[in-house]
């Protein structure tokens, strides 16, 4: 990689950061708009998030009774994962600098990792709803692993590579692979796995106030001010790059992977973008999607898992035989 | 005798039988630190002899006259000079930490563990542990592995005066590593008669030669012995019981060191020294591996003895390592030598980084121990303000074993993974069947890793303290704090620049796949079997930057104190909190079929109605279904022999003549019969 | 000495060998199971006695008559007399034997069976008649043992021993006139021991159980 | 004229000890150490008789002692077991007449009787012909039966007639199996004077018929089995050795069943050129495994220490058979290595199990709890001993199973050392089973342990001893280059054939 081509992959993923960064709470927005009003209500206005997160990072700083370090980091260590994750994904080019440094398997368990902080922070505040969310994401994220590793097993196979970058290039060179049934197994199954990893129904309900069923809510019930405002971006982004992962692997049209640096900086515009359409396209679908469902019981979510999990393996299966 | 190697590894056996004398002799007052300090030059010369052995720097003795019939015979090449070398280093961390934990505690009652046994034969074990893989013979080995044994089932039962479980623990252990020796015993006898030698140089140049039997017969045996000491599924069972039971830098030294020559017999004996074999063998190997790590982690997650918990994270990491060599051995096999270079790279390194953070964990487990008395994590908690450099110590162990990024554990099982998906089409069908399998293994068992570690950090060391004693927990000597804090720096440097392994695990590999370099980079990690890539010292950087700004972001205004949440109750207490048996329980659930947990409620209603309830009593626990299921039957129907054997010898002196008549009758007969 | 006149003296002297100890098998009352049992030593005596005179006088024969002296007097005389000593108070009479007495005739016939299949090679290598008469020497070893394993009252055990040894010595003789002097010597004086010291026992167990059924010796168990 | 001195001395010398008892008793200052003095005497002779005998063996007494290597090397085992457990003598009767258990006659007996039970070892060991060693062995047992019988209560008085009457019975086989040997001696030619000298046997072996032979050898390797604590006829053996002093049990197990087996090995010399190797191993292979099985089964459920350490001897006795049933010269190495291997561990765990015995009041297993707690030097030992009999390295033991083992792959008896292999497991499981109930755990005075009484203390001369003993079992297991020598010469003895 050329020098120059370097300098241009490091201002696109600057530019996928900033992206996330600022559009992942009009993402949130947008969705709630959309289930306002399937639900017949006026809805909040997509701007909304950012104007909650302002307010809480008004606030003043609240250190509960009897937390630690852990609960203070948590909150940091989740956002810098979501960035650092927004860095690495294939949201608009392929040439990120840090493409090499982390691969699918790498950014899965960097998410993974934010997730466990956030564990330990609703542990660390020794209350019963902590310990209960952190049980359950822990359960959650334990049994999506296998979806994950096998997603990426499917559709690794094509492209020889885990490298997102890779992966990405290959269904640009070979679009008609995207038709395969290896390609909507392996679909099918990572959506499940967007849909737990992210806390959505019908895994988790974003919008819960019922402490019982809470997963993702009950873990953050101690964080106020700043500390939530990092988490509920946190979230956000994380949803963002998830649904960007999503859509870049199957649908990747549009992304800049040009092969001069002045091109592929000319293409970034418009695949920033395309980018923000297509994620805000499956955000408004997967909030359509929630308004007709229910969440399902805790100890029914591992049936879903394991079906997402047979699809995948399902992928892999179908990638070795029908190759 | 001039090399690097043979000079550093007679001055680490040396300093071993130093230490035993210091550790025999000295008094009390100052045996611990004598025999200690001993211990841990042992432990680093080892560490130079590993490294020099793994850069190329062979070297071999004979010793005619030692261990009569046979003569001892060592060599040291570069697979077996990395397994010195952790050795070595784990007995550096454990040596320097035990000097401190033999001490005993405040209150006067000590474990006696600064007893002139235990003091003696620690370093006597660490003498046997670096003898294993320096043998070159199949007497040799078979002396220092049984040394090995023994030594460490005199430590396994130190405690003994303190709880009866240590008993038990010792026996399952001794008679489960018994288990082991005899089938390794018989396979390598077996391997030697038909060679008709008992080196190892002459092993490797006849076994290719054997017949198909002979050589599946000896390799099924000895991987029934090494997997027994590896404590691979259904042969663990006496590793949840001899690990926490063990002194705690014993239990280190097993977990880390030990166990890991369980994979060093099946790298030798299976690929150095029968030179791979057929399909069947390593997917045995495989299935074995995968079995292992998935329900050893489900144990684990499930346990709330914090030391039980790091032995069965120990069955699944050394099942992973498995699935790593089974890999590695299926697609050599196939004839693709670099998947294969990549498997067995992993598997090694795995190994390394395994033995790294589980020095870390059992040594931090063992400072709780030491501080508080406590093992049951449903009774710790809030360790994070009373012992702050154990808490860290611990987080960093748990991070690598959870395998996320930053911890040492990942890289390994990056690769293991890389391995297994970039065998996909190598070995045919078989490989097209088993890698999915087994990556989905993996994929479980990491993920129940990272539940088991949050369960057991965060219940154990955050939150607020459960019990008086883990409130009164104080922090440890500064010598368990160097011990300690040796593992934690040798599990960042492996997580972070990984990459300095690289030249060592390639001379290792080669001795059994010449040739071939699985492993480049320096900063990015290159393969040369899969074009995939990742940096964890990029990730790391990244992550740590961008926490570092969001800080600094964050920092301009002062904190205030509140009340927690408390639905408006009043002050919660620490018994409203959610212990490591609750945090457990949604796994459990859904594991349900495979733990099968033991559940007792008993209902008392009151006098007057069968509706009103006058107390509840409900027991759960979670034992290990294999030793139920498995192991009881066997022990039972061992007792009834027994029992019915008894009769044998009721007393009756005209029943034992009557045995010599019949004999003797009997002889008569068939000798008249079979003229 | 004829050649006939030998071999009628010898199955004569065979004959009352073998007798005595299948009678052994049938008698109960402990002095006549002596009594048998001196017979027996003096049918042995005659047994060398009558090989002594076959060899000829001088030489290996002489030796061989003054064997059999000896052995009259040891296993005639003085064990039978040992024996008697320890025949005390109540146990006069043998108990019920594990094996009856009719089942104990039947197998001391299977065991003559046995006995004269298993040497059949011996008597193939040299048949001469000394070494044609050895099959009723080893039926008497095996009805001895037959007897230490079915008979309950310490003095049948030390009389079942002695028709072992008693059958073995005739072996001995009846093969090859007997082992070396001094091993002969060496047997002797063990057995004689061997009875001084189950005499010993034998009283020792009498003042400790009580009895001499060895029956009663049955707390040393598992 | 030296090398007749030398022959004699080993039986001459326990002889003169006994006297000494005989005329001056037992007096615990003197007298009582002429016996270790006469052990201490016998092993020096065996050193010296080792060195003349190594290059060719040396005869005495007008043919009637014989010393090869191999007599030398057992030699040097009966002094070596013999010096520890006689040196432990005195500290152990000691203890008995304090207790009241043993009265000034009965030690004077005692003395008498277990230095002409050392004699008569010593003869059978050094006897050049086989009658004589059967006279040899069959004295033995009469020596030691009052041995056995030595506290005169129900249960040694029972132990000693199962004794006297089983092993005489079965030693009786032996000599139907000689008597029968001499038969077919004759008739190939040896000589009337050396019919049933073993070196003549052997050299005219291959002329014996083989039919007879074959007879006389299963009645051989039954009748000394016997003795050899071999089954079928093992059972009087854990009765025995349970019921003798301690001294004297280390003197049975350590010693006395190798010693019928040394005849045992005699006439597999003999057998194998007559017969053939086949005959005499599948004979002795079937016989070492019913041993150990029955050792296994009966150790499972074993409530008496004492007879613990006797069913070990029983399946040592059936590995060192199964090692001569491999018959190579390495098996012939190992078992000989292991003789004196066993010797030396077993002398010192009944020794031991003596001064616990002592010490708790008691042989059952649970009636010695928390040992290690109690008395540390004496549970020490016992544990070392154990270690060394379950066959742990550095002990010598391990030395010699291994090279059985090894020897059996290499000589095709794979699948009998393999049942032997899963036999010993269940030993190992059972005794380190009931050893960790007897050593591990706190003190705890109560009901379940008996109180100790009164003076415990292991009296010095038996603690040095005791170690010096583990100490050589340990060395074996290290190196044995001071035996090389006799080892390899007296094995090329035992596996001389094709």
């Amino acid at each position: 990689m050329s020098g120059s081509m370097s300098v241009a992959g490091t201002v696109e993923a600057a530019a996928q950061v900033v992206l996330v960064a600022a559009g992942s709470p009009l993402l949130v927005g947008v969705m709630r708009q959309v289930k306002a009003r399937l639900e017949g209500r006026a809805g909040a206005g997509v701007l909304q998030p950012w104007r909650d997160l302002r307010k809480l990072l008004r606030k003043e700083a609240i250190t509960p009774d009897g937390t630690g370090p852990v609960f203070r980091a948590a909150p940091l260590v989740l956002t810098a994962t979501a960035l650092v994750a927004a860095g690495i994904v294939p949201i608009a080019t392929t040439a990120s600098p840090l493409d090499g440094a982390a691969d699918l398997f790498a950014v899965t368990a960097l998410l993974a990792l934010g997730t466990v902080a956030l564990a330990l922070a609703a542990l660390d505040t020794a209350t019963a709803f902590g310990g209960m969310g952190a049980s359950r994401e822990m359960t959650v994220l334990a049994l999506v692993e296998p979806t994950i590793l096998m997603s990426v097993f499917a559709l690794s196979v094509p492209a020889g590579s885990t490298n997102l970058g890779a992966i990405v290039n290959s269904t640009l060179h070979e679009p008609q692979r995207v038709a395969s049934p290896v390609s909507l197994l392996a679909a099918v199954a990572l959506a499940v796995v967007v849909i737990a990893e992210a806390g959505r129904i019908p895994v988790d309900n974003p919008a819960t106030h019922l402490e019982l069923t809470m997963i993702h809510e009950a873990m953050v019930l101690e964080y106020a001010g700043p500390d939530l405002a990092l988490v509920e971006w946190a979230s956000a982004m994380r949803l963002t790059v998830l649904l960007g992962l999503v859509a870049n692997l199957f649908a990747p049209w549009g992304i800049a992977s040009a092969d001069t640096a002045a091109a592929a900086l000319a293409a970034l515009p418009l695949a920033l973008a395309v980018f923000a359409v297509k994620v805000a396209v499956l955000g408004g679908a997967l909030a359509a999607g929630e308004v007709f469902m229910a969440k399902l019981r805790m100890f029914r979510v591992p049936e879903l898992l394991a079906g997402s999990f047979v699809m995948a393996l399902l992928a892999v299966a179908a990638s070795f035989f029908l190759a | 005798m001039t090399s690097v190697t043979g000079a550093a590894l007679s001055a680490s056996l040396g300093a071993s039988l130093l230490a035993a004398v210091a550790g025999a002799a000295l008094p009390r007052r100052v045996r611990p630190a004598g025999a200690g300090l001993c211990t841990a030059v042992a432990g680093a010369a080892a560490v130079v002899a590993g490294v020099a052995a793994m850069t190329g720097r062979s070297w071999s003795a004979w010793l005619p006259e030692l261990l009569p019939l046979a003569g001892v015979r060592l060599a040291v090449d570069p697979l077996g000079g990395l397994f010195i070398a952790v050795t070595g280093a784990v007995a550096v961390c454990a040596a320097v930490y035990g000097v401190g934990y033999a001490r005993p505690p405040r209150d006067g009652h000590g474990h006696g563990l600064d007893g002139r046994t235990v003091q003696a034969v620690l370093p006597l074990f660490v003498a046997a542990m670096l003898l294993v893989p320096a043998a070159a013979s199949v007497s040799t080995f078979l002396v220092a592995w049984e040394l090995m044994a023994l030594a460490s089932l005199l430590l396994v039962v130190a405690e003994h005066r303190h709880r009866a479980s240590v008993g038990t623990a010792g026996l399952w252990y001794a008679v489960m590593t018994h288990l082991g020796l005899v089938a390794i015993l018989a396979g390598l006898a077996g391997l030697a008669a038909a060679a008709h030698g008992e080196s190892f140089d002459r092993l490797r140049a006849a076994a290719e030669g054997l017949s198909p039997a002979v050589r599946g017969a000896v390799f099924v045996a000895t991987f029934a012995g090494f997997a027994s000491k590896a404590g691979i599924i259904p042969l663990h069972v006496w590793l949840p019981r001899a690990h926490p039971e063990a002194p705690s830098h014993v239990s280190a030294l097993m977990s880390a060191a030990m166990v890991n020559l369980g994979g060093y017999g099946i790298v030798r004996v299976g690929f150095d020294l029968l030179g791979g074999g057929p399909v069947w063998w390593w997917l045995l190997v495989l299935a074995a591996g995968a079995v292992s790590a998935l329900y050893g982690i489900l144990q684990a997650a499930v346990a709330t003895d914090l030391k039980r918990l790091l032995a069965y994270s120990t069955c699944e990491n050394m099942g992973l390592v498995l699935v790593g060599l089974g890999a590695g051995g299926l697609l050599l096999t196939a004839g693709a030598r670099p998947p294969a270079a990549l498997a067995l790279t992993a598997a090694l390194l795995h190994v390394v980084n395994h033995a790294a953070f589980k020095t870390l964990l059992f040594l931090a487990a063992g400072s709780v121990l030491r501080a508080t008395g406590l093992r049951d994590l449903d009774a710790l908690g809030g360790l994070r303000t009373r012992m702050p450099l154990t808490t860290a110590a611990f987080a960093v162990g748990a991070l690598a074993a959870s395998a996320l990024p930053l911890g040492n554990g990942f890289v390994s099982e990056w690769l293991l993974l890389q391995s297994l998906i970039g065998s996909l089409g190598e070995g045919g069908t078989i490989s097209a069947v088993t890698m999915p399998v087994a990556v989905a293994a993996l994929a479980l068992s990491a993920g129940l890793a990272v539940a088991t570690f949050v369960k057991a950090f965060g219940t154990g060391f955050l939150a607020r303290p459960r019990t008086p004693q883990a409130q009164a927990a104080a922090e440890s000597p500064a010598t368990m704090g160097v011990g300690m804090g040796v593992a934690a720096a040798c599990c960042l440097a492996l997580a972070l620049v990984p990459a300095f392994t690289a030249p060592g695990l390639a001379g290792a590999v080669q001795v059994v796949l010449p040739g071939q370099d699985a492993l480049t980079g320096q900063v990015t990690l290159r393969l040369a079997a899969a074009s995939s890539t990742v940096s964890p010292l990029l990730i790391a950087v990244s992550v740590v930057g961008a926490v570092a700004l969001l800080r600094i972001a964050m920092i301009r205004r002062a904190r205030r104190r509140a009340r927690l949440w408390d639905c408006g109750m009043g002050p919660l207490n620490a018994r409203m909190e959610y212990t490591a048996t609750s945090f457990a329980e949604p796994l459990q659930r859904v594991f349900d079929d495979v733990l099968a947990p033991e559940t007792d409620l008993n209902v008392t209603p009151l006098a007057e109605s069968a509706y009103l309830v006058e107390s509840v009593t409900y027991r759960a626990r979670v034992g290990d279904r294999i030793e139920r299921r498995l192991y009881r039957p066997v022990v039972a129907a061992a007792a009834a022999v027994g029992e019915a054997a008894r009769r044998l010898a009721n007393g009756s002196v005209h029943r034992y003549l009557a045995y010599g008549f019949g004999t003797f009758t009997g002889v008569l007969i068939l000798l008249a019969v079979t003229r | 000495m004829s050649d006939v006149t030998y071999v009628r003296l010898l199955d004569l002297a065979c004959g009352a060998f073998l007798l005595a100890a299948v009678l052994v098998l049938w008698r109960r009352d402990l002095a006549a199971i002596v009594r048998l049992f001196a017979i027996q030593g003096a049918a042995l005596a005659a047994l060398v006695a009558v090989l002594g005179v076959h060899e000829g006088l001088d030489g290996h024969g002489a030796e061989l008559l003054a064997l059999g002296a000896g052995l009259a007097v040891l296993r005639a005389v003085v064990l039978p007399r040992l024996l008697r000593r320890a025949i005390v108070g109540g146990d006069v009479r043998e108990t019920e034997p594990l094996v009856n007495v009719a089942a104990s005739l039947v197998v001391a016939a299977g065991l003559a069976l046995l006995s004269y299949a298993v040497t059949r090679p011996v008597v193939a290598l040299e048949p001469s008649p000394a070494v044609r008469a050895v099959p009723v020497a080893l039926t008497v070893v095996l009805i001895g043992f037959f007897v230490l394993v079915t008979r309950r009252r310490a003095l049948s055990q030390v009389v079942g021993f002695l028709l072992v040894d008693n059958g073995i010595t005739a072996v001995a003789f009846l093969t090859t006139s007997g082992v070396p002097l001094i091993v002969e010597l060496g047997v002797s004086l063990d057995v004689l021991l061997a009875v001084l010291v189950l005499q010993v026992l034998t009283a020792r167990m009498r003042a400790a159980f009580g009895g001499t059924d060895l029956d009663d010796l049955r707390e040393l168990r598992d | 004229m030296t090398t007749t001195a030398l022959l004699i001395a080993p039986v001459g010398l326990p002889l003169l000890a006994a006297a000494s008892h005989a005329v001056f008793g037992w007096r615990p200052k003197t007298t009582a150490w002429s016996g270790a003095a006469a052990a201490a005497g016998l092993l020096a002779c065996a050193v010296a008789l080792a060195v003349a005998a190594v290059d060719r063996p040396r005869t005495g007494l007008g043919g009637l002692l014989r010393a090869d290597a191999l007599s030398a090397y057992m030699l040097v085992v009966i002094g070596a077991v013999a010096l520890p457990a006689l040196l432990a003598s005195p500290g152990y009767l000691a203890a008995e007449r304090a207790a009241g258990h043993t009265s000034a006659a009965d030690a004077r007996r005692y003395g008498i009787l277990t230095q002409t039970f050392v004699a008569a070892m010593a003869l059978a060991v050094l006897a050049a012909n086989l009658g004589v060693l059967w006279v040899a062995v069959e004295a033995t047992t009469i020596c030691t039966a009052f041995l056995v019988g030595h506290r005169r209560t129900r249960h040694a008085t029972e132990a000693a007639w199962k004794y006297v009457v089983i092993c005489s019975a079965g030693i009786a086989l032996a000599f139907l199996g000689i008597v029968l040997l001499n038969f077919a001696a004759r008739h190939a030619h040896v000589p009337s004077s050396g019919a049933l000298d073993w070196a003549e046997l052997a050299r005219h072996a291959t002329a014996l018929d083989a039919d007879v032979t074959r007879v006389a050898v299963a009645l051989l390797v039954l009748g000394f089995g016997t003795k050899a604590g071999l089954a079928p006829l093992h059972a009087w053996l854990p009765d025995a050795h349970s019921q003798a002093p301690a001294p004297v049990s280390a003197l049975m197990s350590g010693v006395l069943l190798s010693v019928a087996f040394y005849a045992v090995l005699r006439v597999k010399v003999i057998a194998d050129a007559a017969l053939g190797v086949p005959f005499t191993r599948t004979l002795l292979a079937a016989v070492a495994l019913v041993s150990l099985a029955a050792a296994a089964a009966l150790l499972l459920k074993q409530r008496d220490y004492k007879r613990m350490l006797a069913y070990s001897s029983i399946e040592h006795m059936g590995l060192i058979a199964l090692g001569a049933a491999v018959g190579t010269p390495l098996a012939a190495s190992a078992v000989l290595l292991h003789i004196l291997g066993h010797g030396l561990a077993k002398s010192v765990a009944f020794l031991a199990s003596g001064h616990i015995q002592q010490a708790t009041g008691s042989t059952r297993v649970d009636g010695a709890r928390g040992l290690i707690a109690r008395v540390p030097l004496t549970a020490g030992l016992f544990g070392a001993s154990l270690a060394a009999l379950l066959g742990f390295p550095p002990f010598g033991l391990f030395a010699s199973e291994l090279g059985m083992f090894r020897a059996g792959f290499t000589a095709g008896m794979g699948w009998a050392v393999a049942a032997a292999l899963l036999l010993m497991l269940v030993v190992v499981a059972a005794v380190a089973a009931h050893t960790g109930r007897m050593l591990l755990g706190a003190h705890r005075p109560g009901p379940g342990a008996a109180a100790l009484a009164g003076d415990v203390r292991l009296a010095r001369s038996a603690a040095l001893a005791l170690t010096a003993a583990l100490v050589a079992c340990a060395a074996l297991g290290v190196t044995a280059w001071p035996l090389h020598t006799l080892l390899d010469t007296a094995a090329a003895i035992i596996g001389a054939h094709p």
